[in-house]
């Protein structure tokens, strides 16, 4: 057994990809020489050489666009943002290139690319250096967003991702960077795209979350359980594909859900949850399906308003109990 | 502006001259196909630019990639696109070359390295440079060469794709097509400077002027550069003086033009340049000019009848090309 | 009486605001003196002046954010982004500097600005331009989207966006800008943001869509009321503010909600609609939600493939008869 | 470099210094509260580069705006914030700048005319050009400045900023701070060119480069510009030779500079610079100079006590300040 941080396992999922294949290539700002701003990937520069591991100047439009243009000829580019809020810096790119290359081409390309990002508040950065991003690119088919909450899925959704054939954005959560699981190295493998897990299994309510806000959910089912509350909580692990089996099963079991965001309510990833569940799930519904998300605001650089903006353990609890009440 | 005075060998320019004319033949056609909607949407022709296209095509060897614009028609039968390709893409055929799903506007063909047409300005700029980067880390002394009209030049992507190849020192030629209009303004209402080449000098590279209608002139300037960037001596910025003759889309009667422009233009028709050098050095005349004239014309005429009668896709297709599966 | 085009509507209410407050510009890629790539905007130049109505080098980012810094010295802005697909280039002028910045200056500012673009599909402009974008934009508070259908709401939402002291994105469909429709002069006047408007009134199912989808979805409510289906069709007119109540009184008459969208399924505004039903509407909701939209398809150029892609009469009819049975 | 030997009077030398001691006793003052824990997030110290802000700030009139980057402590108190609404707003505290919403790299003051600082590497450029725009349309006579570093003249932004604002001769000076780092990387390694200035000449508009460690050299250069910009002859761009005394960010210790380098820019540390000028010119003589410097240390520990007791924005601000009501 070993203790591993989820800073640690994306250096390591990216070292043990380089070593794996010699079409893969990582770059990004500061990501090289000095080891990246979160100092994810420090050494790799010195062990796999300034032409596989570079760093950029400060231009994410075009760096993200060379990714794609990599990755079409041959090349298995990994790009980092940096903080996932400057995604749309090189929105274009994303969202009218490298989702649609495949597809405008009529299939001539495979764009096997990945574009790493750190994302979430908590950590005290400010409106422009906390937003969680997933929501922004849900409405955009030919790409897969990937949202790693634990220090195995981040080594092995890692890994996953830059083997896939397809253009795959992993977000990685900021205030994760310092959580650590005792593992067993053996446990560090590929954790294929599209499969939720069960991180919790439970019989009286079903509650949907990722990263940060999974955590958390489980925080709130353990004080629940006193309370005689038996949660279910299901981590998504990756947005598309989005794995509706896990989380219709589990509705089917509870008939309550309850669905965890670290994102402003409209248009938040947890919309379709909801709207699945409306759907596919509705006759086994007994309650109205809550979102705890941050509703209108914004994220603010004061430190009680970061606290407050983003879902809490209690929160989740309140919301959790309101529904069972119901 | 540069002028080389070295004549290319016959055989060349009457390569050249004969793609000029498929291309100029292939425009006129779909222009009637737009007007007879059997085209929809929009098409922007190149007419009156084709010396760019075939000049910097004769240049390009196997391996080599290249990226251009909507207005690619001419850069795709220059890199050699088929003409049933190309006729029954354009009319979203199922045997068009991106399986009648690219359309007019995106023009790809991986197979003779047409790694894609743009239809978002600037766009296709970091997707070359990423290409080039593939060539230098894969050491295949191969070359990439993006096209791009001066109106693109205002756009961040230019910058940030000339400054990243630069400092990359990639192998990769931005050939500004400078055809004096984007959309129906004049270049000088949105670039304060006479010629885009200047802004070579922002990235340390070296930037030129060259006459776009002449198609051995912008051979020899662009082999030049050509030549420096498989030395591993990084990329160049060449602008290509050029006008177009027609609208700059679809029914665009181009009212924006000061009266008599067009008519000096259409003296130096780059198709009238190459055949009067020819004529005059004995390697062509007026009845052997109009005989392959006419015969073009036909295999173009056929080629449209036979697109016109090709299947569409079936309509799964719809699902298909998205992701790569496997 | 008079006989008014959709996109009469936009240049009246467009001329009518610059008549009204002389803080009003207007400005955007060839809007000025060639009257804008849709004919939208001619004689507006002529009328008030090259001081007041500007073309613009082709720039987004830097025009998009040159109107938030006009917004907050004391103009009134309106920017227009031509093609919707092109939001994404001026994307983190959007997101993260207009949505944001009265936010972060702790309310120091207003941020009187406009955005105007054309969205959506079946003109047969391909895969990247003819995209609805507002899904991609309803996780950034900050922002208002409107979204109008008709030609009295093309008049009267744009004159309140312009007048509004907050940024408004409005969202064009192009396929209605010849959309005719005969009214009173009188009518045309503010129309407020967040109402919807119920555009029939009907006792069995809700059906919630936007412009293009509206209209088709009108044409299905006809359709079934021979089979003695009665729809109620609401038109959102904005996206955000959303009329919460508007949709929840409907479905708490009708029991059942079927929702068109004009855009991919993942993260499709629909599945905020359908949440709020699983939300504050489940208790009455007496058949599953169903969503008709794009499923996981991207808008291909072929005329069959994007006719099929973009939901029509027959397959909205097939959903509400699928919910009416279920 | 530009040198220019002309003294300013004595009590703006006075003026000058001073402001530089504030700016330096502040900032000292800042990265103990970081290590404190009393800031959080990230600080980015100016040190070293006060003559800069300083210098700029001089030129100045009412009237006049400026936008900056995250780096922006020095700028702020050079446009005139307070030390006490800099400091709490620093601990996100209701009675900062910014209501506390904001934090270190958001000061913004609109009764100074500082329009923000931006925590997105270029996006304040597009703003000061709007902002310019509206001087030039209500012909007040002013100019905007924007602050922005060489690692952000890579960014797409930086281009389509200095071209919208040459083609529209707007009264905007476009001010690069120079200190030789974008974060941990030396401006040659991501710019291949030594002086961003020359990149003036894609414009068309004059591009120099000073001496940013000498406070009366940026105030005459920068006047010169400024005057010329007031007559309205458009934007220019100038370079101010600089360097951060400082690491990045937080706890950067900068092991990526060569040995010695610190050394020999503490040399022309901008105080020192100034104070022996004024020494050498009898206008001050050391001991006054020890005792305006204790004398604001001071000051600034006062008013970082007054601010550690001002009380937190009650979390109802969270929704406030989102969109303007009314
Ligand atoms: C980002 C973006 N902005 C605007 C447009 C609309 N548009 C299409 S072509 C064009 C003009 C481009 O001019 P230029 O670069 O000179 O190329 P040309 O068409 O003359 O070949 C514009 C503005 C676009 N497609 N993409
Ligand atoms: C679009 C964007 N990309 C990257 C960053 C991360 N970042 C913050 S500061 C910085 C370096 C900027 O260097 P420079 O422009 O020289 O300014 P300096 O910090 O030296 O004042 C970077 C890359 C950012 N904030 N925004
Ligand atoms: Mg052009
Ligand atoms: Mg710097």
């Amino acid at each position: 057994m070993i203790k591993l941080t989820y800073r640690d396992a994306v250096r390591r999922a990216l070292a043990d990809a380089l070593r794996a294949d010699e079409n893969v290539i990582f770059f990004g700002e500061d990501v090289a020489e000095a080891g990246g701003v979160f100092k994810v990937t420090p050494g790799l520069y010195e062990e796999f050489g300034g032409e596989r591991v570079m760093d950029t100047p400060i231009s994410e439009e075009a760096f993200i666009g060379a990714a794609l243009g990599a990755a079409i000829t041959g090349m298995r580019p990994v790009a980092e943002l940096m903080f996932a809020d400057f995604v749309p810096v090189a929105m274009d790119q994303i969202a009218n290139q490298i989702a649609k290359y495949r597809y405008m081409s009529g299939g001539q390309f495979i764009v096997p690319l990945t574009i790493r990002a750190a994302q979430g508040a908590g950590a005290g950065f400010g409106t422009q250096h906390s937003q969680c991003v997933e929501s922004w690119l849900l409405n955009i088919p030919g790409i897969k967003i990937v949202v790693p909450g634990t220090v195995k899925d981040m080594y092995g959704l890692l890994r996953t991702a830059i083997d896939d054939n397809n253009p795959v954005i992993v977000l990685e959560h900021k205030v994760l960077y310092n959580y650590a699981e005792e593992i067993d190295e053996a446990e560090l493998t590929h954790v294929p795209l599209g499969k939720a897990a069960v991180r919790r299994v439970g019989k009286d309510i079903t509650v949907v979350a990722t990263q940060l806000m999974m955590h958390r959910s489980l925080d709130a089912a353990e004080r629940l359980a006193g309370e005689g509350i038996d949660c279910e909580v299901i981590d998504l692990r990756t947005m598309i594909p989005l794995d509706e089996e896990t989380i219709l099963e589990s509705i089917a079991k509870t008939g309550r859900l309850v669905i965890v965001e670290e994102a402003p309510h409209a248009g938040g990833w947890g919309a379709d949850i909801a709207a699945l569940a409306a759907d596919k799930g509705i006759y086994w519904l007994d309650a109205p399906v809550k979102r705890v998300n941050m509703g209108g605001a914004l994220i603010a650089y004061s430190p009680p308003l970061e606290d407050e903006v983003v879902p809490n353990v209690s929160r989740i609890a309140d919301a959790i109990r309101a529904v069972m009440r119901a | 502006m540069t002028q080389n005075g070295i004549a290319l060998p016959a055989q060349m320019r009457q390569d050249m001259l004969k793609k000029m004319l498929e291309i100029r033949a292939a425009e006129e056609r779909i222009q009637g196909l737009f007007l007879e909607n059997l085209v929809r949407g929009t098409t922007h022709l190149c007419i009156g630019q084709e010396a760019c296209s075939v000049g910097v095509a004769a240049v390009l060897q196997p391996g080599d990639t290249m990226t251009c614009t909507y207005r690619g028609h001419g850069h795709a039968l220059a890199m050699g696109m088929t003409m049933k390709a190309l006729m029954a893409e354009m009319m979203g055929k199922a045997s068009g070359a991106c399986k009648g799903k690219g359309g007019s506007m995106h023009m790809t063909d991986a197979s003779i390295g047409l790694l894609g047409a743009n239809a978002i300005v600037g766009a296709q700029l970091p997707i070359a440079v990423g290409a080039a980067l593939t060539s230098r880390l894969k050491k295949t002394g191969n070359i990439t060469v993006t096209f791009f009209g001066e109106g693109a030049a205002n756009i961040g992507a230019f910058h940030e794709s000339l400054n990243l190849a630069a400092i990359w020192k990639l192998p990769v030629l931005f050939i500004c097509e400078n055809n004096l209009y984007g959309e129906y303004s004049v270049w000088s209402k949105t670039t304060p400077v006479r010629d885009i080449a200047v802004r070579a000098s922002s990235y340390g590279i070296p930037g030129i002027v060259v006459d776009g209608q002449d198609a051995e002139c912008v051979y020899h300037e662009v082999s030049a550069m050509a030549e420096r960037a498989r030395r591993g001596e990084g990329p160049a910025l060449i602008e290509l003086k050029t006008y177009r003759f027609r609208g700059h889309s679809r029914t665009d009667q181009a009212p924006y033009r000061p009266k008599g422009e067009l008519e000096e233009w259409l003296k130096r028709d780059p198709i009238l340049i190459l055949k009067e050098r020819m004529i005059a050095d004995g390697q062509l005349d007026e009845t052997e000019f109009e005989e392959l004239r006419e015969s073009i014309d036909r295999q173009v005429v056929e080629v449209v009848e036979w697109a016109k009668t090709e299947p569409y896709p079936p309509v799964e297709a719809l699902y298909e090309d998205i992701y790569y599966e496997g």
